[in-house]
């Protein structure tokens, strides 16, 4: 019973993890239509940063938010070469942020070096239910409760959310009505790339990050935002949590090596059984 | 208030607008009839500037909203989302206005505009247009889908808009009895170039028009009622 | 007509650089890597470009062949000829059977949905020791017919030579046909297609099967190239690397793949010679290749977004049309 | 280009190196390369071998199976190399076994590949204590802990993590030791909750973690604070273990080759290979050499080593040559013979414990230099 | 011909149809007039197989076509020509009509790699069909060109030329005048008076109503997914829940015409 629950709770907060890399990639998306593959890339910088940062030139709390302040700027970088050029296609766009990764990535090499990185985070653990959870792990639930909080408030209740959302809604009618299509993807790729900061300083102190853990950080990030279609940021959430509890009761149970493959086969079962729904929201 | 001066816009190497300029006066309202690819839509896209001119100038004193060929709906959001967006650049977001205007846009307010029916959103974008408040309204195929019903009450409302906003109406319009009543003054497209203009009762009677227009003779002498021989002045 | 078709003039250039290479070349294995990514990017490049389906994890279907001929070899002793011949099959009918799910997706779902795909075919290939589990399967024998085997790789770069023709030859033929064109239509609009008659399903179906038997042949002979398959030996990377190739030569023309394949193939080849060199500190190496890589993926695709060929192709046709206009006038 | 006469004449020695510079396991390439450099610099100095200089080619295999046995056929079939020093990546090492035997050029694995152990494959050779010989050494000093249950979590889908785990379990029933959770776990997992839980259920004496990467230190963070011993293995034996674990590595005491410990060895034979490798690097780098730098040099000098006493460079009189080698190296003392192709015993391996973010014999292991020291 | 029986479907709660009855007998011009959003196009999308109905029956000469996929029913010779613009882009118009004839073609994939003599039979009939459809709707002199960024008309009659091309047995026509001036309306009214002396079976929905009470020997009219009219044009244009809720009392002049 203990067992269940301490896979439940770190499941949860593994997925919170994967949703909040998976935030950033609705944003993108919802707003351009684009999947940002660079958004692993992002989240590594500011891991690294961070760890830079804190090492004495700034106190906790700045070196986090210079950090995530540099990765907004970062991704605003990979927005213009994504979808600076006007009438770049989606796809061709999926395939230049693949290409600004592997730019970030040179750039992680020359200035940290291949080896993983971790900043320090909170120490120690604390019981939750009876089952022991490290703090710092506790902080990457916190952050993300609030960051799909906001999320969610400002697309569905802000007017600048509805301008972002109506860009790649219909590209066409937002110029006619007089939304700056362009600047509204730079917006969003600036927005994800300071969600990906965030993502990346505090998942780092628990998980050293190295310019190689951009694939995996992607991919758990698509599978928890493909459960919202790549635009919902609420079921997005929901997704990550569901894949963490899915791999650590895999883990648990069954092998603790399929832990990955499992969390990969629920999203292409929960993907194929909503395909109609997915489908209808694609058409048009 | 619109001036277009020797406009010209292309396709790559294909032109779609050849060397157009004509003017519109604030509170006016002016029909823009023409054969499939005269370049009608093109003309629309250019004064709201949604595609570039490859030459000549378009002046305007004062706001421009469309309502565009082939509704452009935000398909996934909601008819309400749909026309706040309409306000955007001026930031309007009282439907108020709209509501009482189109009161059956009030009544789907929370559907997804993808999912209504051709006419339902073709009435959403006549509403999201209006929520710009428009000095200048320019619409491309204002009729297309709609029900006749539908059809009299938008001109009606343009009309009203017209009277008691002066908001200046460029309509474009197959449906030419349709324009010509509504619109004191038009102009025939054809193959990117102004070929006939002036008032829609004086086209309405030249040869040309009449045959490629109204196809039945009949309808148009009855509509405009008049006899006088048609005055056409011809664009250089 | 009485003109020669620069393309022609191209295309032979091509064939007779491709035969000449392999007798002139020392080590081949860059040539034989580099012809079969062009037989399977051309495969994707039909799926892409035509079908409209994308699909990320094409490694799968390689994965598929090599296993088939790795297992048919070293497990049950079959002779090389029928193996090779198998793999294709194997690959295109394990395409139609996890086909029927997930083509059902669409755009960016199919796309991760094929990559999930593969993730889980390396999965099963380390787990089920028939398969040759973690440690992968080596010793598989050399090919040969008859009493002819292959003792270095000149034969086989010859092999792969022709099998890209044969793939190109069959893709060129389809896409021209009632079949393509219910292909090329479903991409534009399903309910259009339906409603003219083209089943949808089947065709998606026919045409993933049929890009996974290029990656299927292209995975059976790379098996007898190179005698070692093991899960490690299809990384995801890989197969980002045929959507690039297939992305940067022109989705939709028949020689995208091919010449996306050269020419990234070349890039990589030469960012690996430079970056090995020994005076390099070691880190230098991996941040001028990914750099690089990067980079050039960015401009190349920014300036040529509907890829090389078709880039090439329109302004050629300028060209000509140009020259051709003057004559005339 | 291939063709040449690789073995008489007076051209330098080829040997070839395919090892991981990029990729997950980079920090053991980087280490391999850089120690191998100095070596060949160090020997062609004095006058090279044979008289003639020594010339390796180094080849990246991005931590890629496959890719290596690319680079490895691609050398192998270059008649002009002698011999191979083959990936520290031990997957990747396994892999291009049959290809040594196929194209018969002496191969020695610079990293812990115990395939090659029994000679089956005359060509393979494994330069490195192999997973076996870990496993007894671990055992020996659990049971000298007077430990009486083990918990063993390792790798799954890896042979690293495979053959230590089926090791150990072996050591440890001949030991009469109870191993009480028996777990695979993820490579590229981020969290091992199940595993840290069902271990800290169990309650074992100690807990051994077979792996390498990150996942070690993720286990290790996550294991702070239950107050069981944590044990690991040649893998973390360097910094970029003990740095990203911080405070939590602590007290974590791990298996390693003899030469890292190495200014703690009495003074000797052995000392004074160790000290050979390790003074200019230090002088170079600044630090202590990690194990896997000692390995690289650990590979010249036996490749070298079999030259010199086949009295030539050619493939088949080197492969001769190392199979009757007997030899001592900074890493202990290799005694080849045609059923032994992985000459290490247990006395080339220490068991230190992580202290102050440095490595520090333990007890057990100094008391055992003392009685038996390779020499 | 076409028998459509108590069909009902829903979106979301909010019937689109609902028990639509409509019995066309061969050869017939069926008008179908309603407001927007009455469920006409939803209508032809149960009918094409593009949405499964709820419950009720089709079916075409007597088969029951209802449970069939779309293609199948293409197959069977259900035409139709959609509402929005819906072309094949990246081919040529020529390529675009030409898929229209794939319904009653039968080379498939290893034809296609292998061509035999029969496929390539097939394929000249197809093109000879298809150049003959662009003619018959005007476009012939632009059948190499790309289809994408055609104007309006031009896709609507390129839309007809596909469904030609399919040769249907029932041509269900969502509003294919729209776009339209006079005189091109003018061409389609005739092109469709040639249809039904071949025997073609004719559903029209049109907001033209002119041109439907013209062509059209009945007319339904549907409201609110419901059926609430069905008659000659006269009965139906001077019928006043007809005008209430569909033509308007201003309009009225426009069905005299
Ligand atoms: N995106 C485009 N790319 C290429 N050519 C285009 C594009 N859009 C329009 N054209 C061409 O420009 C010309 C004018 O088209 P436009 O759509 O403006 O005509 P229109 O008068 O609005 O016609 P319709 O009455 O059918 O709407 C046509 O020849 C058309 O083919
Ligand atoms: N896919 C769908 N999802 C949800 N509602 C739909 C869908 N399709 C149609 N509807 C709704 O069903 C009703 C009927 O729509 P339909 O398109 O059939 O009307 P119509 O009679 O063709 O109208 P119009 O003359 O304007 O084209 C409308 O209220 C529409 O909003
Ligand atoms: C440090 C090494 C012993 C690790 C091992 N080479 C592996 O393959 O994982
Ligand atoms: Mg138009
Ligand atoms: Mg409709």
């Amino acid at each position: 019973m203990t067992e269940l629950v301490a896979y439940l709770i770190s499941g949860i907060a593994l997925g919170s993890s994967f949703a909040l890399i998976g935030s950033g990639l609705v944003v993108v998306h919802r707003v351009t239509r684009v999947v940002n593959f660079a958004q692993g890339s992002v989240a590594i910088v500011g891991g690294m940063t961070s760890a830079t940062l804190l090492n004495g030139l700034l106190p906790h709390g700045l070196g986090e938010i210079a950090a995530v302040v540099l990765c907004g700027v970062l991704g605003v970088l990979v927005g213009l070469l994504a979808i600076g050029r006007r009438g770049t296609p989606p796809l061709i766009s999926l395939i230049v942020t693949l290409g600004a990764s592997m730019l970030v990535s040179a750039a992680i090499i020359w200035l940290w070096g291949q080896d993983p990185v971790t900043p320090p985070g909170l120490e120690g653990s604390v019981t939750v239910l009876g089952a022991e959870v490290e703090r710092q792990r506790l902080l990457v639930v916190a952050a993300t409760g609030v960051a799909f909080a906001a999320l969610t408030l400002f697309f569905s209740r802000s007017y600048l959310g509805k301008g972002l959302t109506a860009s790649a809604s219909n590209p066409f009618a937002a110029r006619m009505v007089g939304i700056d299509v362009r600047k509204m993807g730079l917006l969003a790729f600036g927005l994800a790339g300071i969600l990906g900061g965030l993502a990346g300083v505090l998942i780092a102190p628990s998980n050293p990050l190295s310019f190689y853990s951009d694939l995996p950080l992607v991919l758990s990030g698509f599978a928890a935002a493909v459960f919202g279609g790549l635009t919902s940021p609420l079921r997005t959430l929901f997704g990550g949590l569901g894949l963490g509890v899915a791999g650590q009761l895999t883990a648990g149970y069954l092998n603790g090596s399929y832990q990955t493959e499992m969390a990969l086969l629920l999203m292409l079962v929960i993907m194929i059984i909503r395909s109609r729904a997915l489908v209808q929201e694609e058409v048009k | 208030m619109l001036r277009i001066d020797d406009l010209v816009v292309r396709y790559g190497s294909a032109v779609a607008v050849d060397g157009i300029s004509f003017e519109v006066g604030a509170g006016e309202m002016v029909a823009l009839v023409g054969p499939n690819g005269a370049g009608k839509s093109t003309l629309i896209n250019a004064i709201s500037g949604l595609v570039a001119p490859h030459s000549g100038t378009v002046a305007c004193e004062g706001r421009i909203a469309q309502v565009p060929e082939g509704r452009q709906m935000f398909a996934d959001m909601s008819v309400e989302d749909n026309l706040l967006l309409g306000g955007w650049s001026i930031r309007n977001r009282d439907l108020g206005e709209v509501y009482d205007l189109l009161p059956d846009l009030a009544g789907m307010r929370k559907r997804k505009a993808g999912r209504l029916s051709g006419g339902q959103q073709q009435m959403v974008a006549v509403g999201r247009a209006l929520m710009a408040r428009p000095d200048l309204l320019a619409i491309d195929e204002l009729s297309l889908g709609l029900a006749p019903l539908v059809v009299a009450e938008l001109a009606e409302h343009l009309r009203f808009l017209n009277r008691e906003r002066g908001t200046a109406v460029l309509l474009v319009e197959q449906e030419v009895t349709l324009a010509f009543d509504v619109c004191p003054r038009a102009l025939v497209l054809e193959a990117g170039r102004i070929i006939a203009a002036g008032p829609s009762v004086e086209l309405a009677q030249s040869e040309t028009v009449r045959k490629a227009y109204f196809g039945d003779l009949a309808v148009a002498e009855t509509m405009t009622g008049a006899t006088a021989p048609a005055t056409t002045e011809v664009s250089p | 007509m009485d003109r020669v078709n620069p393309r022609n003039v191209l295309v032979v250039v091509a064939a007779v650089a491709g035969c000449v290479a392999p007798f002139v070349m020392g080590d081949l294995t860059f040539l034989m890597r580099m012809l079969l990514a062009a037989i399977v990017v051309t495969g994707l490049s039909l799926l892409m470009g035509y079908a409209g389906q994308a699909s990320l994890g094409q490694g799968a279907f390689v994965a598929v062949g090599a296993v088939t001929v790795a297992v048919g070899t070293t497990r049950w002793g079959l002779p090389p000829l029928l193996v090779l011949v198998a793999a294709p099959i194997v690959a295109g009918a394990f395409a139609a059977l996890v086909g029927v799910p997930l083509l059902r997706l669409r755009g960016h779902y199919l796309a991760f949905g094929t990559l999930a795909l593969l993730l889980m075919v390396q999965t099963a290939m380390s787990t089920l020791d028939f398969l040759g589990g973690a440690f992968g399967i080596s010793g598989i024998p050399a090919f040969g017919v008859g009493g002819s085997v292959f003792t270095d790789q000149r034969p086989y770069v010859l092999l792969a030579l022709g099998l890209l023709a044969l793939v190109l030859f069959v893709t060129h033929r389809i896409v021209d046909s009632r079949f393509g064109r219910g292909i090329r239509a479903l991409a534009g609009s399903e309910t259009a297609a339906e409603s003219a008659g083209v089943p949808v399903m089947r065709g998606k179906l026919v045409i993933f099967a049929l890009s996974a038997m290029y990656a299927g042949l292209a995975g059976g002979l790379s098996a007898f190239f190179t005698p070692y398959v093991s899960p490690d030996s299809f990384p995801a990377l890989e197969s980002f690397t045929y959507v690039i190739m297939a992305v940067v030569g022109g989705l939709g023309t028949l020689w995208g793949g091919v010449v996306g394949a050269v020419l990234v193939s070349t890039l990589l080849q030469v960012l690996n010679l430079v970056s090995s060199q020994p005076q390099l500190p070691p880190t230098l190496g991996p941040i001028l290749q990914y750099a690089t890589y990067g980079g050039l993926l960015v401009v190349a695709l920014l300036f040529m977004p509907g890829g090389i060929v078709p880039t090439v192709q329109s302004a050629a046709a300028r060209a000509v049309s140009r020259r051709g206009g003057a004559g005339r006038t | 280009s291939s063709g040449g006469t690789p073995a008489e004449g007076s051209g330098p020695i080829k040997i070839g190196v395919v090892i991981p510079l990029t990729g997950f396991l980079s920090p053991l390439g980087a280490g391999d390369k850089a120690a191998i450099e100095q070596e060949v610099a160090a020997i062609n100095e004095a006058g090279g071998v044979l008289g003639r200089d020594l010339l390796v080619t180094i080849k990246d295999d991005k931590s890629d199976v496959p890719q290596s046995v690319t680079e490895y056929n691609q050398l192998a079939a270059d008649r002009g190399y002698s011999a191979i020093l083959s990936s520290s990546f031990v997957s990747a090492s396994t892999a291009v076994g049959p290809s040594a035997e196929s194209n018969k050029i002496p191969t020695v694995a610079l990293g812990p590949v115990s395939a090659f152990a029994d000679g089956s494959n005359p060509y393979a050779f494994t330069g490195v204590a192999i997973p076996e010989v870990y496993a007894q050494a671990m055992v020996d000093h659990v049971a000298d802990q007077g430990y009486e249950t083990l918990a063993i979590g390792y790798v799954g889908d890896d042979l690293y993590g495979e053959t230590g785990n089926e090791a150990t379990l072996a050591a440890a029933k001949e030991a009469g030791i109870d191993v009480v959770v028996d777990e695979a776990f993820d490579q590229t997992g981020t969290d091992f909750t199940p595993l840290v839980s069902k271990v800290k259920a169990a309650a074992p004496d100690a807990f051994l973690v077979w792996g390498a990467g990150p996942a070690p230190v993720i286990i290790t963070k996550q294991m702070e604070g239950s107050g069981i011993p944590l044990l690991m293995t040649g893998a973390q034996a360097s910094q970029l273990y003990v740095e990203p674990a911080g405070e939590a590595a602590e007290g974590v005491t791990m298996t390693s080759s003899i030469a890292v410990p190495g200014r703690e060895l009495p003074a000797g034979s052995l000392k004074d290979l160790v000290d050979a490798f390790a003074d200019p690097w230090v002088e170079a780098n600044g630090t202590y050499p990690p194990q896997f730098a000692f390995d690289g040099a650990t590979g010249v000098q036996l490749l070298v080593a079999a030259i010199e006493k086949a009295g030539s460079a050619d493939r088949e009189k080197v492969r001769d040559a190392l199979e009757d080698l007997d030899e001592l190296t900074p890493t202990g003392r290799f005694t080849f013979s045609s059923d032994d192709h992985a000459g290490l015993d247990t006395d080339a391996v220490a068991i230190v414990t992580v202290t102050d973010g440095d490595f520090k014999t333990t007890e057990y292991s100094l008391a055992r230099f003392e009685t038996d020291l390779p020499s | 011909m076409l028998t459509i029986d108590r069909v009902s479907r829903s979106f979301g709660g909010v019937y689109a149809n609902r028990d639509v009855t409509l019995t066309v007998a061969e050869g017939e011009v069926r008008g179908i007039i309603g407001p927007n959003g009455a469920g006409k196009s939803t209508l032809f999308n149960l009918v094409a197989g593009h949405i499964r109905a709820e419950s009720g029956t089709i079916s075409l000469a007597g088969r029951r076509i209802d449970r069939l996929p779309a293609h199948a029913r293409a197959r069977q010779g259900v035409g139709i020509v959609f509402q929005g613009a819906r072309v094949f882009p990246g081919m040529s118009l020529l390529a675009n009509v030409m898929v229209g004839a794939h319904a009653h073609t039968r080379a498939g994939v290893v034809a296609a790699a292998l061509r035999p003599p029969s496929q390539r039979r097939e394929e000249r009939a197809i093109r000879a069909q298809a150049e003959d459809c662009l003619s018959r709707v005007g476009l012939l002199d632009w059948a190499s060109r790309p289809a994408e960024g055609l104007p309006l008309g031009q896709q609507r009659r390129l839309q007809v030329a596909r469904a030609l091309a399919g040769l249907p047995r029932v041509l269900l026509l969502d509003e294919p005048a729209s776009g339209l001036r006079a005189a091109e309306r003018q061409e389609l009214a005739e092109l469709i008076g040639e249809l039904r002396r071949d025997g073609t079976t004719i559903l029209l929905v049109e907001h033209d109503v002119g041109l439907v009470t013209s062509l059209a020997e009945r007319i339904t009219v549907l409201d609110l997914g419901r059926v609430i009219a069905d008659g000659t044009p006269s009965e139906v244009t001077s019928d006043p829940a007809v005008i209430k809720a569909y033509l308007g009392t201003g309009a009225s002049h426009a069905a005299d015409r």
